[in-house]
């Protein structure tokens, strides 16, 4: 069972509150989920949807094929209509639309009008539509009530009561009048859990010890921001919208020069304003992590949209030579994991670390049987009470061996902690000379970049060991290429997925160089124009892939127009 | 009780007669006077010839970007509202570099204290106009002479509800430190914007200058009246006053946010949360 | 003469009953009024919903960066004073990112004139606190509430002797207009802020709101009085005044730079200088 | 004849006017100079020094050992009498310095005392000292009046005359006591002009017809700030100082916008500031020319010293994907003509242009006879005028066969002059869907990134045909890899200059790559940690270099210390 159903319909009609309602739906009933959301940058009108994966198997990506249409609007029908599988349907309100279309695949079920009469207002149709797909599905409504009591839990009883009756009312009118209906869902299994990019980079700060977080909103990175502000009160964060992004980074350096763990987010836009913030970091070793959720520029560009144009950006962005990490997550279980270890590395190296994603990632929702949470790294690396003030004397920037001199907190005790932007002695105050110069470029950066290093998780390979075709990529296309892998298994096929991107991961743990060269064709495909990680691999490993897949219209592969495109290039060659 | 000397830092880079010594003399007197030891302070401060400020005074220290002071001792003061937090600016720095951060410094009203090393010139990099330059100022970068109107800090911290506004001069050392121990003793953001004689590149704003300009405010005036400290703020001429402009109890930032309430930030534990039941939200 | 017609761009992507709509209509019999035609004149804007507004009004068009818009503005107004060269930004985009560039505008009195849609919210972006939302407002990101005061972008111009300040209101179409025109002709640097109610996500300040609160100061009323302006615009509750709260007459900043005295620049001639001779400085 | 004065001093000392006085006597002369400056930042005190290399055939570059030194204050001798040559002079006061060297090498004018006496200030003292270099070198004084007549032509007729006898003091009591110096000068030849690297980008910039300059100080940029705003009456120029970088990038693009050609410059922090936009313009395509002079970072750094580590982040600066051009000049002469070809290129291409200096080029002086303005590019690429105005239709962003849209300038014609910092149809609206999303990001990046390529040039090879030894290096090292190369004429060297970085020059103009491959070692010389040039090499070529040399406290290569270093590279291999 793999069915795609499509929600089509203006800004604020409810595609989304449908979307979310209907899988929650299918993941508490034990179903797998995939759904990403495609929205235009207005608030009301316009024409977005969000398309659901509804499968019995872990499902990663989006298809270009859609089994039940959810037309809330004209649009939706002139655009997706042609999307539908051979046995698709499309549900829709010929009343609200003003229009009947009298196609087989055409199912009409008046949510408005049913909405109205049941007493609710007109934002009830939704509740009807959402109905309507579980009819279609033949699935029961003894989940769908649960849900819907649950996320109207602090709704009058009345309202939810009403709720109820019409989404009992959709799937009966479905049940009634779809003969055509050919969905079967088996059983489904134990519970899943849904969860989106986002919400996983947020969590991922929460459970790392995050205490401030300070930014200004920007899609796709706002998600970040208010589910950390959703946690603020419970686990004792402080979160405070900045007047600007600049502000937003060095409030952030600001407090964790205080003692606590720190985090801002912004997408290319606001992260661009960061860079003189970003090489602060590096210069006075204060511990921070950015979150850089990505969307296709340059400038304002397509704001509600998905890149990957930005990887250079972030590894090169600051003025003078610093070290940091930069952290590409694949999947929401990634996200939390390296969200966390970007905690760790920033605070364990004293560097800023990066967590790179885009709107796909950010706002794709996956589901999971449960994740993983024991594994987080949490360890405070900071000289803290009675250590601090035991210590005989404290200077800030030690020359070290390791490089890592020790980080006091200001005020804890005795000691002084200083430190500068300019270039500095042990202590922390401006020098000019040349020796002290080399001894902290040493200390801060070349000393420290091969041990960052060692942390470095190599490349994910999945699908053949001696693979014939690899395809690599890296960040939020790790769902698609899975798939695309499986697809290609006649090909012999694997995929070498990036996600601990910087320092660039050496072939010691996994040689994927002896991968790439064992291969008779490696393709690297990449959401951006350009290449970027290409350009990357070249300039770390020297190698150079055979072939480049780019996409740069804002809108994420989908399993066939992946596949399609490696077909046609296998072919070709 | 503390000595002069437990303040003393590095050896100033300042020019000889540079009025950034008297500002100097000056904070060190109020740390001896508020007995507050080096270690349990901190001064945040930008770039230029006032930035230095904090590697002359021994304390702890964030010099970082020019402009950005204001952000950088904000997350500081939010992570430890416990400790006291300084800001040392340059009027470059904080007027005109850092402008908006000055404005959401107002209206946030964090336990802050800014100084102002008020020279009317851009110091390090060599006398450019800075915002407070009298129109008409010549440099190698104003080759028309100044253009804008000069910025006036006291006028817009009167409007922007600033908590604390205060003018002071290196002129009168025993004055400016009272003013230092005023704004430092008020409860919210206070500003005290210190006149600075740039002796090297500021040929106009002179020692003489503010001596035949600056007057303390009369011991009748009310410093609580905002539109009288607006017209007061105003005056900027022939006469300047010097003191505590406005002052107003606003309620402080920091006793806002809820999760303050019972200790800073830096002090809280567990620095971990437990991760149990944290899923449950999502299924 | 020309006709509203002319000035149809694109269909609008906001929300049905938007308060933008009465901005873009004012603005539009404001052109028909003052007989500029769409290529006459330049918009300027930043990002947001008001960001947007240069599309949906046919005109010569730079829809820049967030926060961005003064300086694009101001670089093209001294490229070319003759043309009229309007800013249209929202209340985040000019009070927040922008506010830098807000304070030197106002230094500088380049005559531009600014319009900022005032909806106290940030809109395009879904909801969260804008620098004038109320204190208190709840959104995504400010969970408990916006914790700053609001800023009142009147009390802050007439802090910076801006050269025109006025407050209009999209329930008054004709007063709008009229505040419109009179801000275009005005010789420097004007701001005319508009509130315009944001009715998807700014739940408090409805029209509603607006119309219980705003009146037009009185006939008698003399914006020339910059005191008394700032009493005025302090005023922010039960009442609050539209209308010119504030006007001088500032010099205007082109006409202080010299090379702009003859003609506008993109107007002089040679494009590309004469080498000879121009060595000779380095012998 | 080859020699070297170094002078130094406290900051307020005078140490740069002796310099200027001496290099510019030197250089009317008819003698080469080569002069750089080593200053702290900080306005008094401190050590400062400035050398000047003095010769009768071209220098480009410092040496390690001085002949005469001019010491203004004790550490001067303190930090430099070890560097004195064989028959090296020091010239000092005693009276001033509180402390008489009995040492041959060690020559005593009371400057001061001289200067008091003369009825002259104490900042006359310089010109004593001006003066007793010139006796020392036994050089007449003839220039040397005509000199300072020149540079006090403001001044009252009694202080240049104060001057004049001075010069003349200093001189007879050198020449009186100095029975130890053995410097001899051949006659001068032709006159030369003297031009630091700051004032070539800001002619550059003039000839090229900018008019309108906005920028923020920040050291080594100021240097062209105030290089054209002395010329901003002269030649019709707006300049303004903004109030911080964001709006100094912001007003020349909107200038540019209006029909005018713009530029800003700052160093590494401000241009961090600035990168949102440069990205503004590369998705506008408005075009301008920005000035990069780098500085030791990260953050603040070192303010008044040279590094090149910001190449890779001047290449990869701004959020999303537009083309851009980066020049890095190695000598003044390159500086003006390729600041004239990033003005030529920003328009013609509509993009923004970078010139990546640093603060050794921008502050280093070398000598000229002449320099060729003859052969500047000056093209109007904009539709102005009758023919804007007598177009049938006008769309900003036209999709054509090139990528270039026509340039309309906005009211002067009735066609409407639309752009956005969102993703725009031709007419420059925001639009949202993939087709022209595509297309558009065709016609601003991929079609043109080929066209500009062609433009590039490749880079200078001197020295050896068939080299067994290359130096390679970029922007101001070009000078010392020079001198080295000669030095090393009896290793087969050659020197790889590149100055024109990106698009990355392709190898049909000149097979560099072949030279490489041809030599027995190839070392890439940078004055960085990590080696940006050579990491930007093997992304774009797969050329890896034999050995880096590397160098990041600061100070510039010496001819000395760069062949040092090479020589122990290839004894040890
Ligand atoms: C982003 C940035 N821009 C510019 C500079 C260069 N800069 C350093 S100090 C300074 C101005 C100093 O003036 P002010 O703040 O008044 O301080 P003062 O030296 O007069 O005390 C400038 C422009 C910088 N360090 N960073
Ligand atoms: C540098 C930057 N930061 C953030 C954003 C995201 N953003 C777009 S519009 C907006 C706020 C809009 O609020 P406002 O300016 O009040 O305009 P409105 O939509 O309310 O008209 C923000 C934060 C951006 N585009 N650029
Ligand atoms: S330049 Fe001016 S402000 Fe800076 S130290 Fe010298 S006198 Fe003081
Ligand atoms: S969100 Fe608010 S401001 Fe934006 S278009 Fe809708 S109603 Fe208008
Ligand atoms: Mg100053
Ligand atoms: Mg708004």
């Amino acid at each position: 069972m793999d069915y795609t159903i499509k929600i089509g319909g203006e800004a604020g009609q409810g595609v989304d509150t449908i979307g979310a309602i209907l899988s929650k739906i299918f993941t508490r009933a034990g179903y797998h989920v995939f759904s990403h959301p495609d929205y235009e940058s207005r608030v009301r009108g316009g024409h977005n949807f969000l398309q659901i994966r509804l499968a019995d198997r872990p499902v990663t990506a989006s298809r270009d094929i859609v089994d039940i249409l959810v037309a809330l609007d004209r649009q939706s029908i002139i655009a997706h209509e042609k999307e539908l599988s051979a046995d698709g349907m499309v549900v829709y309100d010929s009343a609200a639309l003003g229009e009947k279309v009298e196609k087989p695949a055409f199912l009409d079920v008046p949510f408005t009008d049913m909405a109205i009469k049941q007493g609710g207002s007109k934002i009830m149709a939704n509740t009807v539509a959402t109905g309507a797909v579980l009819g279609m599905l033949g699935m029961d409504l003894g989940i769908a009530r649960e849900v819907i009591r649950g996320e109207l839990k602090k709704k009058d009883e009345h309202v939810i009561k009403a709720n109820l009756d019409l989404v009992v009312a959709g799937h009966e009118s479905a049940t009634r009048n779809c003969s055509r209906c050919a969905f079967a869902l088996p059983p489904g299994g134990q519970r899943k859990l849904l969860i989106a990019g986002n919400e996983a980079i947020g969590l991922g700060a929460v459970l790392s010890g995050c205490k401030f977080y300070s930014a200004y909103p920007m899609t796709p990175s706002t998600g970040i921001f208010s589910f950390v502000a959703g946690k603020a009160l419970e686990y004792g964060i402080v979160v405070e919208q900045a007047e600007d992004e600049i502000a937003a980074i060095n409030m952030a350096l600001g407090a964790s020069f205080g003692g606590v763990r720190s985090m801002t987010a912004s997408s290319g836009g606001g992260f661009a304003l960061m860079v003189e913030g970003l090489s602060l970091a590096g210069m006075t070793e204060t511990p921070i992590v950015i979150g850089l959720a990505q969307r296709p520029g340059p400038a304002t560009g397509l704001p509600t949209r998905t890149e990957q144009g930005e990887l250079l950006f972030a590894l090169y962005a600051g003025h003078g030579e610093f070290p940091r990490v930069i952290f590409a997550p694949g999947t929401p279980e990634q996200a939390i994991h390296l969200t966390n270890k970007a905690f760790d590395l920033a605070e364990k190296y004293q560097i800023p670390a990066l967590v790179l994603s885009d709107q796909y990632l950010a706002d794709s929702s996956w589901s999971y049987e449960t994740l993983n949470l024991e594994e987080l790294r949490n360890t405070d690396y900071r000289l803290r009470g009675e250590t601090f003030r035991n210590l005989q004397s404290y200077k800030r920037h030690a020359l070290t061996a390791s490089g890592i001199s020790p980080l006091g907190i200001p005020g804890d005790g005795p000691h002084l902690v200083v430190t500068d932007s300019d270039e500095h002695d042990e202590e922390g105050h401006i020098v000019e000379d040349a020796e002290m110069r080399r001894a902290m470029v040493q200390k801060r950066l070349l000393k420290k970049m091969p041990l960052i290093k060692t942390e470095i998780e190599p490349p994910t390979v999945y699908g053949s060991d001696k693979p014939e075709v690899v395809l690599v990529g890296w960040g939020s296309t790790y769902g698609v290429l899975k798939e695309v892998v499986e697809r290609l298994s006649a090909r012999n096929a694997a995929m070498l997925h990036f996600s601990e991107i910087y320092p660039f991961p050496g072939t010691q743990k996994l040689d994927y160089l002896a991968l790439l060269r064992g291969a008779k064709r490696t393709i690297c495909v990449e959401q951006n124009a350009m290449g970027k990680f290409a350009s990357l691999m070249r300039s770390e490993t020297g190698y150079t892939f055979d072939a480049n897949i780019l996409k740069y219209d804002g809108r994420p592969f989908t399993v066939e127009s992946l596949s399609g495109e490696i077909d046609a290039y296998l072919a070709g060659v | 009780m503390h000595t002069l000397q437990e303040y003393e830092g590095r050896t100033p880079a300042w020019c000889p007669g540079c009025g950034n010594f008297g500002i100097r003399k000056a904070f060190q007197q109020t740390m001896v006077e508020l007995d507050l030891a080096p270690h349990q302070f901190t001064i945040v401060s930008g770039i230029g010839q006032a930035g230095k400020f904090p590697h002359y005074v021994r304390c702890n220290t964030f010099n970082g970007l020019h402009g950005r002071s204001l952000p950088v001792a904000t997350g500081l003061k939010l992570a430890n509202h416990a400790m006291p937090v300084f800001v040392f600016c340059g009027d470059g720095d904080c007027y005109g570099e850092g402008g908006n951060h000055l404005l959401n410094a107002m209206r946030r009203n964090v336990n802050l204290t800014l100084f102002v090393h008020d020279n009317q010139i851009y110091g390090l990099t060599k006398g450019q106009a800075s915002p407070t330059s009298l129109e008409g100022t010549v440099s190698n970068t104003q080759p028309f002479g100044a253009l804008s109107q000069p910025f006036n800090p006291m006028v817009l911290a009167v409007a922007m509800d600033c908590s604390f506004v205060a003018r002071g001069y290196v002129g009168d050392i025993d004055h400016l430190k009272e003013l230092m121990k005023e704004a430092i003793n008020h409860q919210g953001f206070s500003l005290l914007d210190i006149f600075q004689p740039c002796v090297t590149f500021n040929k106009v704003n002179t020692y003489d200058w503010y001596k035949k300009r600056c007057y303390p405010v009369e011991s009748t005036y009310d410093p609580s009246d905002r539109v009288e400290a607006f017209r007061r703020a105003m005056e900027f001429g022939e006469r300047i006053p010097l003191g505590v402009l406005y002052r107003n109890q606003r309620p402080v930032f920091e006793e806002k946010v809820p999760v303050l309430r019972e200790k800073p930030l830096v002090r809280q534990e567990p620095l971990f949360p437990r991760v149990d039941g944290m899923l449950e939200e999502f299924y």
